[in-house]
């Protein structure tokens, strides 16, 4: 047991507890913290096949660092457009919900001019 | 090294921890708290992974703008938590069945490692001093994988353009709608004051140092967007409105050095994002000065969202 | 010595651990920002140890940011506090 | 030599853990959100102060044993304000 194979294996339970919160959290900001959360779990993946390949005087594989690094970057600007999409959502229906049979969404619809 | 040991253990399962909570938790608010100190557990993990670039970047961005950007939506959609219907048992029982499987996959990769771990480090090493940069990662960053970069760089810039462009009729080129403080006490203007001039040096010294030694444009970047922010939150700085054209420069100024520096490529160099042997430090250093400034003021107006009111 | 550092570092982390329990039980928010008040403090302990520890004195470029964000963080947080007077609400007050 | 400034060290450090271990148990005892923000405040000054006086023999050069400092400084003037701003919010908590 090395501190890689520890960490692999908090990354992998990491992706397994964001998938579950990503499909039984009914609430949209929630189901964005969830997939924040399996994100983050992958990018520890990344970091132990680096910290593996540690060669050439480095404590790791710059490249997998590298790749982790604009992933970090992505999931800022992916999450960012995911939080306006749904404020916007929220202010445009006073609702939350993306269900197309939802009943309170059909009232709020029909309460608007 | 059983002291290493002992410390992935404790950092792992406190992690595994509070993850769990982020899912459980009753309200998104909670959640959202739990959210940011798992992004500040894994900067820890990163330095013990001996990722210490990357454990800048979570850092920067996981205690700084991801914290205000998800705490100011969970704020304001806390109305709409009431009247969610909960999950059905089998859903639940069945994803739980999905999720143990993919994590047992994955753990099960983890374990069985190949024999020689596969690795890059030396070829991108060998070549590094030809760049005149000390930091392997700002290496790949910037030269061997410059195209992903400039092309990182041009997603965040696209990100705000679609944000933006979610912004109702009426209020567009207006001010975005940054929650602010309604009466800024003294201690927060005072924090406010005091903050920013450290911030704003130890960003520079992030992006200087990152030629050499871990850091870079976009830890240097990520920390003057959360001062920025600072500074506006605390009402000693207006919101900017989005129609001006000075803030629609600094957003794009970086990606278009960088992408001048990639065509002049042709002409120095022969190809596309190569640079002139001799003059390669200099034209990164111009690039990444750029991009430190571009992403500050883009990573702020992700946070401040789309405009809400006119002008 | 090494493993003085991280085994000291190990206990720092328990601690903080332990004062996360303030952040699940609360009962009000003031407690829940002082566990993550305490998980920074104890964050950039852990980072300095780290940082002799392995002899990677970059780390200490870390420990000042996690030092600067905490304090962001805190503004961060206060601002959205539910019923805190720096609360505002919809469109109320953007003047 | 080197067994002085070490024993120096290992006793600085447990001074400062002692710190934190007092104010995590302060933080989980105490009756009220003041008296638990007394407590947290210990471990901001004194818990890190001891861990980085501890440290400053062992790195090497001048510029490192700046950066323990200034990183303690930081840690001060953070902890101070977010000592005002959550005091702030347990008043306003305390009333409604």
């Amino acid at each position: 047991m090395d501190v890689a194979t520890i960490f692999g294996l908090c990354g992998s339970a990491l992706v397994g507890l964001g998938l579950y919160g990503l499909i039984t959290n009914p609430q949209p900001l929630r189901k964005i913290l969830s997939f924040n959360l399996l994100g983050g779990g992958v990018f520890m993946l990344f970091g132990v096949v680096a910290r593996r390949g540690a060669a050439a005087g480095l404590g790791g594989d710059p490249v997998p660092q590298a790749l982790v690094i604009t992933g970090i970057v992505v999931a800022f600007s992916a999450t960012a457009i995911a939080v306006a999409l749904l404020l916007r959502l929220y202010k445009e229906t006073g609702n939350i919900s993306l269900s197309p049979n939802d009943p309170e969404k059909a009232d709020t619809h029909q309460g608007k001019p | 090294m059983t002291g290493a040991i002992l410390f992935a253990i404790a950092i792992a399962a406190l992690l595994l921890a509070v993850a769990v909570w982020v899912v459980v938790a009753r309200t998104a608010f909670t959640a959202t708290v739990g959210f940011i100190v798992y992004g500040l557990l894994l900067a820890l993990v990163w330095v013990a992974l001996s990722a210490v670039d990357v454990a800048l970047t979570e850092a920067a961005i996981g205690s700084g703008v991801t914290g205000m950007l998800l705490l100011g939506a969970a704020a304001q959609l806390r109305a709409t938590e009431a009247n969610v219907e909960s999950t059905s048992l089998p859903l639940k029982l069945s994803a739980g069945i999905l999720c143990v499987l993919v994590s047992g996959g994955l753990a099960a990769v983890m374990l069985d490692p190949p024999a020689v771990a596969p690795t890059l480090a030396p070829e991108a090493t060998a070549k590094l001093s030809a760049t005149g940069l000390g930091n392997p990662v700002a290496g790949v960053l910037f030269a061997y994988r410059a195209l992903d970069t400039l092309l990182e760089k041009v997603v965040v810039v696209l990100a705000l353009i679609g944000v933006w462009s979610l912004t109702p009729d009426r209020a567009w080129g207006g001010v975005p709608g940054l929650r602010l403080y309604a009466r800024p006490s003294g201690t927060l203007t005072l924090l406010a004051q005091v903050l920013p001039p450290v911030g704003i040096m130890l960003g520079i010294y992030m992006f200087w140092t990152g030629a050499d030694n871990p850091g870079g444009a976009f830890q240097g970047g990520a920390l003057l967007a959360a001062m920025w922010l600072l500074v506006m939150v605390a009402r000693l700085q207006p919101v900017p409105p989005t129609s001006l054209g000075r803030l629609r420069l600094l957003v794009t100024i970086g990606p278009f050095i960088f992408l001048t520096i990639g065509f002049a490529g042709f002409a120095l160099a022969g190809s596309f994002l190569a640079y002139p042997i001799d003059y390669a430090k200099p034209l990164i250093v111009v690039a990444e000065t750029g991009l430190t400034l571009s992403i500050g003021v883009t990573l702020a107006l992700l946070v401040a969202g789309p405009a809400e009111r006119s002008a | 010595m090494i493993d003085v550092y991280l085994i000291i570092g190990s206990f720092i982390l328990a601690m903080v651990a332990l004062g996360l329990i303030r952040i699940v039980r609360g009962p009000d928010t003031a407690d829940r920002m002082m566990a993550a008040q305490l998980l920074g403090t104890g964050g950039v302990a852990i980072l300095l140890l780290f940082s002799v520890a392995t002899a990677a004195p970059s780390i200490v470029d870390v420990a000042l940011l996690l030092a600067l964000l905490a304090a962001f963080a805190a503004v961060a947080f206060v601002k959205d506090v539910p019923g805190s007077p720096s609360d505002i609400s919809g469109a109320t007050d953007r003047s | 030599m080197t067994h002085v400034i070490d024993t120096f060290t290992i006793v600085m450090l447990c001074a400062g853990a002692f710190f934190f271990l007092a104010g995590t148990v302060g933080l989980l005892r105490f009756p009220d959100s003041l008296t638990r923000l007394h407590a947290l405040t210990k471990v901001d000054n004194l818990g890190l102060g001891f861990i980085v006086v501890g440290l400053l023999p062992q790195v090497d050069g001048l510029i490192g044993g700046l950066k323990l400092i200034l990183v303690w400084l930081l840690v001060q003037l953070a902890s101070a304000m977010a000592a005002q701003l959550i005091a702030r919010v347990a008043r306003v908590e305390r009333r409604s």
